[in-house]
This record gives structure tokens, C-alpha cells and sequence, in this order.
């Protein structure tokens, strides 16, 4: 059997498509938007967990499950949208961290709901008959591509650019008359919605749904790989991911297998390389590897 | 003896092809063993490593069916156990998975669809007192415990308060998989044993403080405090107990024996409560446990763990049975092994205690019945076993001491009855 | 001991150490202008540094406080030198510093991983002795922390209020420009404010790990709540900072003597998001 | 008639300074009118007022349209640009990303064409608007469309663009002329006035060179310390003497 349709191989490149979806959401709402979202595992995990919940503790069926979610943090994320639109930059980075701490928190609290840290058991795929995992991964591959096209479309049409003039200069933009709040707003819950859609596609992948799931390091791993990749190119995410998600947690895990005493060691440098290009990055190229070059005078 | 293999498969043409192992009969026999070396359990990792391969030391001397079996240490803490379990049995191909834990559940149903199929791995699990008893034990599922189940060992801790006299009870659970389902069995175990539980707490893991939990406690004035969480979190909270005025009886679980508890603790907190009594499983004094303690206490693993220590014990156990049970089945097919793990455990059978004595036995046409270090080793039908529960308590902050053993049938019979994991 | 007095002295107890990082934090925020998460890792620093020398070189506890607050002073000076600083040149956004001090977070707190290992270490040969106040009791150690909290606060409100250097400090955070005009030499004053956060940061980090035990992630679990209460408190401003922590610590033990603790923390949290709504500011 | 702007008990003061005390100001009722004054008479604090940049303590302003009295004051930015009265910024600023057809582009771009999920109708906007962007580019020099504008005098100059693309009833011009290429000031306020008549546009200049207002306007208001102390004919004004003392005394006329 082709190595590639092993339960193995579809987890992990499933998760790693989930990421690419996630950092290029976020190009979209960082990148394009300036919404400096601290928040994505909020979104994702309420999505997730929304679905979750919806389909095993109250027996919703599969499809009306996925759209209740997704329409649950669509109107999460119109609350979160309210409150930052008109904040400055650290009070949104603050204010999403806040919300996703909340999510995290709450999924552990409602134990009544969610089972909390005990778990919630098995999500099925919605085609059970065996190669579930190969047409979820298919599903995964669909959406993010989706998003990822969606990107570089919007990026070459009206709305893009009015949204890259909100991110340079909001009163500038104002004054042309764009309603930059109502603008903001539509692109977050739209972007925001769609990682809570992510999330209930993630669902099945990790079958057996915990609060660690849904822990800060899903937020900071799809930031720095699109700062890596590069915020404002609509394929910074991807490449973003495969530099840094990709390498370090499949193909190092996978390949280079290394005696368990020493496993401890490569998290700990794989965090400091992070860490590192981390810094490297906004430093020498904060526009990252697909970042502009100099911008062309006209004269 | 450690046996590592270090697979260097790093070209890029491998990158989606990691080669599937195929075996035949004759090769080793592989166990892949889910050790924690990163995350909040990293400090087990090298413990758990040398218990195994200590028990591997005997069983290799004289393998079963000739086959030696191969240990492969693998983190599953980084990746992830689900995803480390499906590489050990995918691309390493291993026979047994061994020491499957909490999230054994995520990949549940992947596994007992790849058993059917493919004949491996046996599942034989210390940790797997966590999963629900109707799991396992069947050919289908081939899941066999080390030890009983994480609710017996919470119905152990209500009966040992019940046994020193507690009429009502306040119940702490910190925020983790095991401690939470441990809270809930006791809080049963308790009401069945008449005892009135005041109030269950649920603290954060991780916190430089309990002290509103404790004080909070403290003020309902119980009888005892049940306590399921950590060592160091339960170390923070007598520490907060005793620098607050307050003084308890507390009974913590199996993890308070390790020495983050007294030294986060300070003895000086610990002297000054009521009584802080450890209740975990104790060896079963007889010949497995002579042969066990001195042969431990002489290996190169000594400085890992006493020997009276749970984990190291069961282990040892473990290991011997799955050995012998290949042995009986005559081949490492999971499904055959199953069968004759309880054949080998359990009565009728001539009464073995230690894993030389055990294939000598077997290759003598005998039928067995290892009696382990952990206890007389007999499973019931879900693959659970059988154990030997204590008390203990800490002498200073190297030394803890038995003071009472605890009543293995009837902690067996209180937990049949509760109601929260139906079998 | 009734409910409100215990949560209030148990409020003051976990207040302490928190109201010596809040207002370390809140000195960088104000003159820096970005919130600096790499702050964490100076009261981790502090902590390992206070057990290190109590346990493997057998200093009194005490005798460890100043040394280890001092080589956590030192380290952050070194961050924004080395990297915070050069970042301002480049005319970094704050957003954008507040996650290149994520990145400096992981880079040292990982740094410190490979050196010290996973396991947790103790303040093995140390203990305090047991006081009993208002019907509570309380340590030696508890009792220093807030000793310390008092002379500190009053120490950073006498620096820069009444000194030449505070006041070149608050020029150089109020009106940048027009300091730099009048001959203030902007790195110095930096340098010095990031020293004496530094300095607050390792104190806590003290008190944090002789309250429990130290690993790597004392300051990590923490960040989030002092970036709350230094901006619930008012950025740069030490009294409102100390308020905050107070505020802080009594309503989550409050809500810990009485439900579960984890609703403190969220309750917390929707005030703070709501603080920012109401206040519309960050900075 | 065409639209004009009414001040009534206008104030705004920064920390009991009064900037701005209009009790009454009608704002173009002529086709071009100037507003000039020294520096910090308030010139600028009284169009961010108008253009609800920000808002006054107390006094309203309207907006006079066929008739009816729509009443602006305090409304919000975008939407007072979105009623016509439309201001082009003092300071030289600029969408960074933005190329120069971008900055056109956008300003040219209905509400429909905004939508988040019209992915495909970008070439026949991009065709719609070709014409009128080539006009601009000519008019204003601009060699390539395509690059970014890098120096004061492209960013000035895309600015009043940006601003006259949004075809606005009344064009607010904040000292138009500072950072403009000095050999272009007379073409550029010679396209407006063209586009003026064009569009049925008003416009109000507030600007230091006063040979250009005493040129272009048809009515012009004086103002200082907060205050519109007289307007008239650009002849009344200029020989004012109030004017000349406070004003013309300063600057080499």
C-alpha cells in the first residue's frame, strides 16, 4: 500500500493543511486587514469544540452540526469584532489573547459540556467507511486551497486594496469616505468564521477532542509561520507552514527518529530555532521570504 | 542493555515513503514503548526506559519462541501519542505497543481496525487504568493492564479514610485526565461507604499557589482531605496548609511518593499537619518479590526508583506475563496472544514467580499461573488486574515508609459497584 | 476567620510577588511603548538564579534576594540592547515588538531549558518561620515579599518623581522629541530603566519560586495577568499598578474560596477585554 | 446654487484655550473662496470641525443641499466625505502599499465593487476607470501608473487626485500648495477650477500664498485668533487694513 495512505502520514499532513488554512486566515486579517489577531486558537478551538459538542452530546446530525458551529463563532467573532474595531494595535493583540485564554479556559471549566480535560470522545469522520482519514485530508486540501485562491484574488481587486489603505493609513482612508469600521468587521467574522470552520474539519483528525488541543501554541506556531513566510503575500502562510510546521514536526519527527532520551532536546532547539528566525525575520525582512522588495519611484 | 535503533532515513526521496517493515516469524519480536520524555511528565521518561529494559534483561536471556525482543524507546509527548503510536506500528512495525496512556481513545478505533488486519500489536499498558474498564481484554482489543483500574485506586484512597475513622470527606482533583476521573470514583466510593463528601475542589496544574483552594477546604473542616493531583501541586498544597495555621489529614494518591512532594512540601510543613498518608499499590510479599527487589537493587537501574516503586514493579510484571503469554500462544500474533494471556496469569496452573521459572514451565508442556511482584496477577475479562493497595508515608524527604496494607478484594468489590464506568 | 478578611490577607500574600513584576512590566511599557512578553523570562531568571545560589552554594535565603535580582537586571538590559533597541532603530511597529518578544521569550526560556533540564527545582535547605496575624497565618517569607513590595514601590515613586533621572525618564516616555531636544541621552535612560525592571522582575521571580518550586515556565504561566493588571493599572503608573495587583489577587481568591478557581481567571479576563472596550486604549 | 456649508455658535477649545468661536459663517456660496489667516488662527482646527475629524464643544454645522439642511456636525469622517464635502490633507501622507493607480483605483471604487466576495469584476472596474486615470496621470505628469509615489510633491499631488476622483459637491483644500512642484501650483489649481466648473464642484482654499488666492478665488474670509473677523471680494480684503495688521504686516505680500 502507497506509504503516503497510512493513518500516519494522512494525521500529519491533515494538521499541517490546517495550519496553511489558519496562517493564511491570518494573512487575510493581519496581512491584508492589519487585525493583529492573538487569538486564532480561540476561534479554531470554539469551532472545533463547538462541533464536538454539538455532535456527541446532543446527537446533532454531522452536516447541521458543522454549520451550527461555524455559525456560533461567526457570532462570537462579531462580539470580539465590536469590541476591537476601534482599539489600537496591542489593545487588539491583548484582547484576542484574552479570548482565547477564555475559550481554553471554559472548555476546561463546562465540564458538563465538553467533558472537560477527562476529553470528548471519538468524533467520527463524516465518511466512515475506512479511508474516512484520506477524504477528510482531501476536504482539508479543498478548503485551504480555496482560501489560499480567495487570497490572492481579493489582494488584485477593490476590496483588497481598500483594506491594505485601511492598514497603512485608517483616517486617510476615511476621509475618501470608506467605511473602514464596517469593512474591518466584515473581514474578520468572515475570517474568523472560516478557522472555526477549519476547526470542525480538524475535529475528526484528532478524534478524541482535549483542552491541551487547543492550548497558545497553535496561535504563536501560525504566527510565526506566516511572519516567516511572509504577512502580505496570499502564499506566506503556506510556505510559512512548510518551512516550519512541515519540516520540524513531520518530516524531522518522521525521518530522523532520535533515541527518547534525546527527543526532549530537539523540541527544546526546535522552539529556539523558532524563536530565532522568529527574531531574524521582523528584524532583516519583516515582510518575510515572499515579502515585496524596494518599492519602484515613478519617476 | 539498551538496545537502540538510531534509522537514519533522511534523503528526500524518502520523504513520503517511510518503508513499512514486513516481518516474518523469525525476526525479533519489536515493542514500541510510548515513554514521556518531553511535556510535564518528562522527568518519567528515563525511569519508565530502565524499568523496561530491566524486565527485558531476564526475558532475553531465554526469549520466547527464540525471539528476542527488541525495546524501542519512543517520546510521545512531542508529537504526540496518537501520532507515535501510528509511526511505532506503521513504519517501525512493531508487535507491542506498550504503554499506551491517556489519549489512548484518539486512535482507538484505527488501532482495532489495523489489529484485525494485521494481526499486531498486542497492547499491554501500566497507564492504561486511565481508559474505560469496558475497554480491552479481547482478542479484538487486546489491551491488557498493569495494574487496576485508576478508579479502584481512588475507591482504595476513600477506604483507607473510611479506615482511619473519617465521617466526612473533601475531595481535590487537579485539572488532568487521570485526577479527574479519580475524583469522581471517590467521591462515589465515598458516599457508598457512608461518608459525607463536603466538597470537590478542582485546582489548575502548574500554579505557584493553592491557597485560597486549601484555606477554602480548610474552613469546611473535614475529617480528611482526598487529594488527586501531582506531587509538586500536592507539595504546594500542605505547604500552603501548614504556612497558613492550618493542620489536616490528608491522603494523597500513588504520585505523592515521588520526591517532588516532600521537598516542595519542606518536611517542616509536613510535620505539622494532622497525618499525611500516601495511598498507592504495595508489592506482594512472597518469592517474585525477593527475586525482584534484589535483583533490582543490584542492576545498573537502581538509582532510578526503589524498588517498592509502583511503576517499576508493574512493569516488571507486565513484561514477564506478555512474554510468557507469547510463549503459550506460540506466535506474536496479537489475536493469539489475547487468548492466553489469562491462561497464563491466572488458575489452574502450576504456581510460577518469576519469568525463568514461567518458560521453563511452558516449554515443559505445563500450564502456569504467575504469581507477580504486583500482586497475585489475575485478570478479568476486560484486562484488568488484579493489585495490592497500600499506605504509606514520608519518613523525611528521600525515605517513605508502608504503614498499612489496604484490602485488595474488598477496594475490588467497592469499585464493581460504582456506578460512573459501567463494565 | 471570616471569608472577606482571609481573602483579603490571602489577596495581599498573592498580590506581593505579582505587584513587583507588574510594575517592573509597566515601567518598560510606559517608557519603551510596546509590552515586552520576553519580560517572563527576567522572573524566571530571577527565580533560578535565587535557588541556584541557596542551594548549590548554600547562601541564606535572603543573602540570595539581591544577587539574583541583580543578574536578572542585567539580562534585560542585555535584551534591549542587544535586540529591543536596535528593533527601535529600524522603526519596528509596537505589534510587530510585541512579537519579536514572543520570539525573544522562546529563544531564552528554551535557552534555559537545555541548561537547567525539565525537572523542577527546590529550595531545598530553606524554610521560613511561621507567624500568625489577624487569625492567619503567614511566613517569614510572605511577610519580606511585601516588606520589599512597600520599600520598592517607594523607592521607583522617590526615583521618579524626585530625581533628575526620573524626571529625564518621563520626558523621554511623554514627549520623546521634545526630551531628545533637551540633551536627554536616550539609551542611558533606557538602559537604566530596563536595569531597575530587570531588577523588579527577578524579585518576583524570587518570591514566585520560594513560594512553590522553579522550572522554566514560572514566568510564562504569569505573563498574561501582569500585562492585565499593568494595563487595568494604568500604564507606567506604579500606584495604579499596585492597586491593580491588590484588585487582582483578593477577587480570584475570593472567587477561589468559593468556586472553582479557573472562574477567577476568566471572570478576569472578560473585565479586562471589557477595560479595553470601555477605556479604548492600550497605550 | 449648489451646496454650502452654515457654521452657527461654532466653539472648540484645547484645555480652556479657545481655538475656534464662529457664531456664523456661511461656507461657498461662491464657486472658489479662500480662507486665510496667520498661523494658528485656527484655519485648519475649523475645517477638521466641518469634516468630522473632530468634534466641537459646542455649535452645529450643516450642510445646505436644494433646499434642505443636513446636519453634519460631529458626524463621522467617512461619512461627511460620503455627503460630498471631501478635504485634501495638509500633511504630505500617503497609502504606503498602495501604488499610484492603486490610490486611483480606490477612490474611484463604488460601495458595490467593495464587496468581499466580487472576485472577478476587476478588469472590466480596471476598464471602467482606465479613461478617467489617464486623464489624471497626464494632468498631473506622472510618469508611471504603476509604481508607488515616493516624493512630497507625487504624494501631494496623488492626494487632491484621490480627492477629485470621489467627484465631491465641496472640496476642502488644505495649503494645496505646500510640498507641490512650485512650476506645477498654477496647472494643478488650473485643473481644479476646470474641474470645478465640470462637476458643478465648490471649492474652499485655505492657503498662505496669497497672490494664488487674490488669482483664483471669487470671495475670500479672513481669519485669526479663532475668529472670521471679516470676508469679501479678494479686492475688499486685500486692502483691509485690520487685514494688513495682523496679517499682511507679517508676510511679504
Amino acid at each position: 500500500m502507497f506509504d503516503l495512505l497510512t493513518s500516519y502520514t494522512l494525521f500529519s499532513l491533515s494538521t499541517v493543511m490546517g495550519f496553511v488554512a489558519l496562517a493564511t486566515l491570518l494573512h487575510l486579517q493581519f496581512g491584508l486587514a492589519g487585525i493583529v489577531n492573538f487569538g486564532v486558537v480561540g476561534f479554531w478551538g470554539l469551532g472545533m469544540y463547538a462541533f464536538g459538542v454539538l455532535l456527541i452530546q446532543f446527537e446533532v446530525p454531522y452536516p447541521l452540526a458543522m454549520l451550527l458551529a461555524v455559525a456560533i463563532v461567526a457570532a462570537v467573532s462579531l462580539l470580539i469584532g465590536w469590541v476591537i474595531v476601534d482599539l489600537n494595535d496591542q489593545a487588539v493583540l491583548v484582547a484576542t489573547l484574552a479570548f482565547g485564554t477564555i475559550v481554553t479556559s471554559l472548555v476546561t471549566t463546562e465540564k458538563w459540556l465538553t467533558e472537560g480535560v477527562v476529553g470528548l470522545g471519538s468524533v467520527p469522520y463524516p465518511v466512515e467507511t475506512g479511508d474516512g482519514a484520506l477524504w477528510q485530508f482531501v476536504v482539508l486540501t479543498a478548503v485551504t486551497a480555496a482560501i489560499v485562491i480567495y487570497a490572492a484574488r481579493i489582494a488584485k481587486t477593490p476590496y483588497g486594496r481598500l483594506l491594505a489603505a485601511k492598514r497603512d493609513n485608517e483616517p486617510l482612508a476615511r476621509g475618501l469616505g470608506k467605511n473602514t469600521s464596517r469593512h474591518k468587521l466584515t473581514i474578520f467574522v468572515i475570517t474568523c468564521a472560516l478557522m472555526g470552520f477549519v476547526g470542525t474539519l480538524s475535529a475528526p483528525v484528532h478524534r478524541f477532542l482535549t483542552p491541551d488541543l487547543i492550548g497558545p501554541g497553535v496561535t504563536f506556531s501560525a504566527w510565526i509561520a506566516l511572519i516567516v513566510g511572509g504577512k502580505r503575500h496570499p502564499l506566506g502562510g503556506v510556505l510559512g507552514v512548510a518551512l516550519t510546521i512541515f519540516v520540524f514536526d513531520f518530516v524531522i519527527e518522521t525521518y530522523v527518529p532520535v533515541p527518547s532520551e534525546h527527543a526532549a532536546t530537539v523540541t527544546v532547539i526546535k522552539t529556539i530555532v523558532y524563536g530565532v528566525t522568529l527574531i531574524v525575520a521582523l528584524m532583516f525582512r519583516p515582510l518575510g521570504l515572499l515579502g515585496p522588495g524596494r518599492k519602484r519611484g515613478s519617476r | 542493555m539498551r538496545l537502540f535503533r538510531i534509522v537514519a532515513r533522511g534523503s528526500a526521496a524518502a520523504l513520503l515513503l517511510g518503508a513499512s517493515a514486513a516481518f516474518a516469524e523469525g525476526d525479533t519480536i519489536k515493542l514500541g514503548h510510548l515513554s514521556p520524555h518531553t511535556g510535564p511528565f518528562s522527568h518519567f521518561g528515563p525511569h519508565f526506559d530502565g524499568a523496561t529494559d530491566f524486565a527485558l534483561g531476564f526475558v532475553n536471556q531465554n526469549p520466547p519462541l527464540g525471539r528476542e525482543i527488541e525495546a524501542i524507546h519512543a517520546d510521545f509527548a512531542a508529537l504526540g501519542e496518537g501520532q507515535t503510536a501510528r509511526r511505532l506500528v506503521e513504519s517501525e512495525g512493531v508487535d507491542i505497543l506498550y504503554n499506551s496512556a491517556h489519549a489512548y481513545e484518539s486512535y482507538r478505533d484505527w488501532i482495532i481496525g489495523y489489529i484485525a488486519e494485521n494481526g499486531r500489536p498486542m497492547m499491554p499498558s501500566v497507564h492504561a487504568g486511565s481508559q474505560k474498564q469496558s475497554y480491552g481484554g479481547t482478542a479484538v482489543e487486546p489491551l491488557f493492564r498493569g495494574s487496576p483500574m485508576d478508579t479502584a485506586q481512588a475507591t482504595a484512597v476513600a477506604l483507607y479514610a473510611r479506615q482511619l475513622g473519617a465521617e466526612s470527606v473533601v475531595i481535590v482533583a487537579s485539572e488532568d485526565a487521570g485526577m479527574q476521573m479519580s475524583q469522581d470514583a471517590a467521591a462515589e466510593a465515598a458516599e457508598l461507604l457512608g461518608m459525607e463528601v463536603m466538597a470537590t475542589i478542582d485546582i489548575q496544574t502548574e500554579q505557584t499557589s493553592y491557597r485560597s483552594e486549601v484555606a477554602r477546604a480548610n474552613n469546611l473542616g473535614p475529617d480528611a482531605m482526598l487529594v488527586f493531583s501531582q506531587a509538586e501541586e500536592g507539595g504546594i498544597m500542605v505547604k500552603n496548609a501548614a504556612e497558613m495555621g492550618m493542620s489536616s489529614m490528608w491522603l494523597g494518591e500513588p504520585n505523592w511518593l515521588a520526591d517532588e512532594f516532600p521537598r516542595t512540601a519542606t518536611m517542616g510543613a509536613v510535620n505539622t499537619q494532622d497525618g499525611i498518608y500516601i495511598v498507592g499499590y504495595s508489592h506482594m510479599d512472597g518469592p517474585a518479590w525477593d527475586f525482584f527487589q534484589t535483583a533490582w537493587e543490584a542492576s545498573e537501574f537502581a538509582d532510578l526508583s526503589p524498588a517498592g516503586d509502583s511503576y517499576t514493579m508493574q512493569m516488571y510484571d507486565i513484561i514477564n506475563m506478555t512474554a510468557l503469554a507469547i510463549e503459550a500462544a506460540g506466535t506474536s500474533d496479537a489475536r493469539d496472544w489475547a487468548e492466553h494471556v489469562r491462561e497464563v496469569s491466572m488458575a489452574p496452573g502450576t504456581k510460577v514467580y518469576t519469568y525463568e521459572q514461567g518458560i521453563e514451565a511452558l516449554r515443559n508442556g505445563e500450564d502456569i499461573d504467575y504469581e507477580g511482584v504486583t500482586g497475585s496477577y489475575d485478570y478479568n475479562d476486560t484486562g484488568v488486574v488484579s493489585g495490592q493497595f497500600a499506605a504509606f508515608s514520608w519518613l523525611d524527604t528521600t525515605e517513605w515508609e508502608q504503614v498499612e496494607a489496604i484490602n485488595g478484594s474488598e477496594v475490588l468489590d467497592l469499585n464493581s459497584q460504582l456506578t460512573i464506568d459501567p463494565v | 476567620m471570616s471569608l472577606l478578611t482571609s481573602a483579603v490577607v490571602l489577596g495581599l500574600i498573592e498580590a506581593a510577588p505579582l505587584i513587583l513584576a507588574a510594575m517592573g512590566f509597566t515601567l518598560i511599557f510606559y517608557l519603551s511603548g510596546f509590552m515586552n512578553i520576553a519580560f517572563a523570562e527576567n522572573i524566571t531568571i530571577g527565580a533560578f538564579c535565587a535557588v541556584l545560589l541557596t542551594s548549590a552554594l548554600g547562601l541564606n535565603f535572603y543573602m540570595s534576594i539581591i544577587p539574583a535580582s541583580l543578574v536578572s537586571g542585567v539580562v534585560s538590559v542585555l535584551t534591549y540592547l542587544l535586540i529591543f533597541r536596535p528593533a527601535e532603530r529600524r522603526g519596528i511597529g509596537p505589534a510587530e515588538m510585541i512579537i519579536l518578544s514572543v520570539g525573544v521569550s522562546f529563544v531564552m526560556r528554551y535557552g534555559l531549558r537545555l541548561i537547567v533540564g525539565p525537572e523542577l527545582y527546590f529550595f531545598d535547605n530553606v524554610a521560613p518561620d511561621y507567624y500568625r496575624f489577624m487569625g492567619m497565618g503567614v511566613t517569614s517569607f510572605q511577610v519580606t515579599a511585601m516588606a520589599l513590595v512597600v520599600v520598592l514601590a517607594a523607592a521607583l515613586y522617590l526615583f521618579m518623581f524626585r530625581t533628575r533621572l526620573g524626571e529625564m525618564m518621563r520626558g523621554l516616555a511623554d514627549n520623546r522629541d521634545l526630551a531628545l531636544v533637551s540633551g536627554v541621552d536616550p539609551t542611558r535612560i533606557s538602559a537604566l530603566i530596563w536595569f531597575i525592571a530587570g531588577v523588579a522582575g527577578g524579585l518576583a521571580g524570587v518570591f514566585f519560586g520560594v513560594f512553590s518550586f522553579v522550572n522554566t515556565l514560572v514566568g510564562w504561566n504569569l505573563i498574561l495577568i501582569i500585562i492585565m493588571i499593568s494595563i487595568i493599572g494604568g500604564v507606567g503608573n506604579i500606584r495604579g499598578a499596585i492597586l491593580a495587583s491588590i484588585a487582582v489577587g483578593v477577587t480570584t481568591s475570593f472567587i477561589a474560596l468559593v468556586s472553582t478557581p479557573l472562574y477567577g481567571e476568566i471572570l478576569l479576563l472578560i473585565f479586562f477585554i471589557a477595560f479595553l472596550k470601555v477605556t479604548n486604549r492600550a497605550t | 446654487m449648489g451646496d454650502t456649508i452654515e457654521v452657527n455658535g461654532l466653539r472648540k477649545s484645547y484645555g480652556g484655550r479657545v481655538v475656534n468661536e464662529i457664531p456664523r459663517l456661511t461656507l461657498s456660496e461662491h464657486r472658489i473662496e479662500g480662507l486665510i489667516g496667520p498661523n494658528g488662527a485656527g484655519k485648519t482646527t475649523l475645517m477638521s470641525l466641518i469634516t468630522g475629524r473632530i468634534r466641537p464643544d459646542t455649535g452645529s454645522v450643516r450642510l445646505l443641499r436644494d433646499g434642505a439642511a443636513i446636519e453634519i456636525t460631529g458626524m463621522s469622517l467617512n461619512r461627511v466625505a460620503r455627503l460630498g464635502v471631501v478635504r485634501t490633507n495638509q500633511k504630505i501622507q500617503d497609502f504606503e502599499s498602495l501604488t499610484i493607480e492603486d490610490s486611483m483605483l480606490l477612490s474611484l471604487a463604488t460601495d458595490r465593487d467593495e464587496g468581499p466576495g466580487r472576485l472577478f469584476g476587476e478588469r472590466d472596474f480596471r476598464e471602467r476607470c482606465d479613461p478617467i486615470i489617464a486623464d489624471y496621470v497626464a494632468a498631473m505628469k506622472f510618469a508611471d501608473r504603476s509604481a508607488h509615489a515616493l516624493s512630497a510633491g507625487e504624494k501631494k499631488l496623488l492626494d487632491i487626485v484621490r480627492c477629485l476622483l470621489l467627484e465631491p459637491k465641496i472640496l476642502l483644500m488644505d495649503e494645496p500648495t505646500v510640498g507641490l512642484p512650485t512650476e506645477q501650483t498654477d496647472e494643478v489649481m488650473a485643473l481644479v477650477s476646470r474641474v470645478a466648473e465640470r462637476q458643478d464642484m465648490k471649492v474652499v482654499i485655505i492657503e498662505h500664498d496669497l497672490d494664488l488666492i487674490w488669482k483664483v478665488c471669487e470671495h475670500v474670509h479672513f481669519m485669526a485668533d479663532g475668529q472670521i473677523l471679516l470676508h469679501g471680494t479678494p479686492e475688499e480684503v486685500r486692502t483691509n487694513r485690520l487685514v494688513r495688521d495682523k496679517y499682511m504686516g507679517e508676510s511679504h505680500a
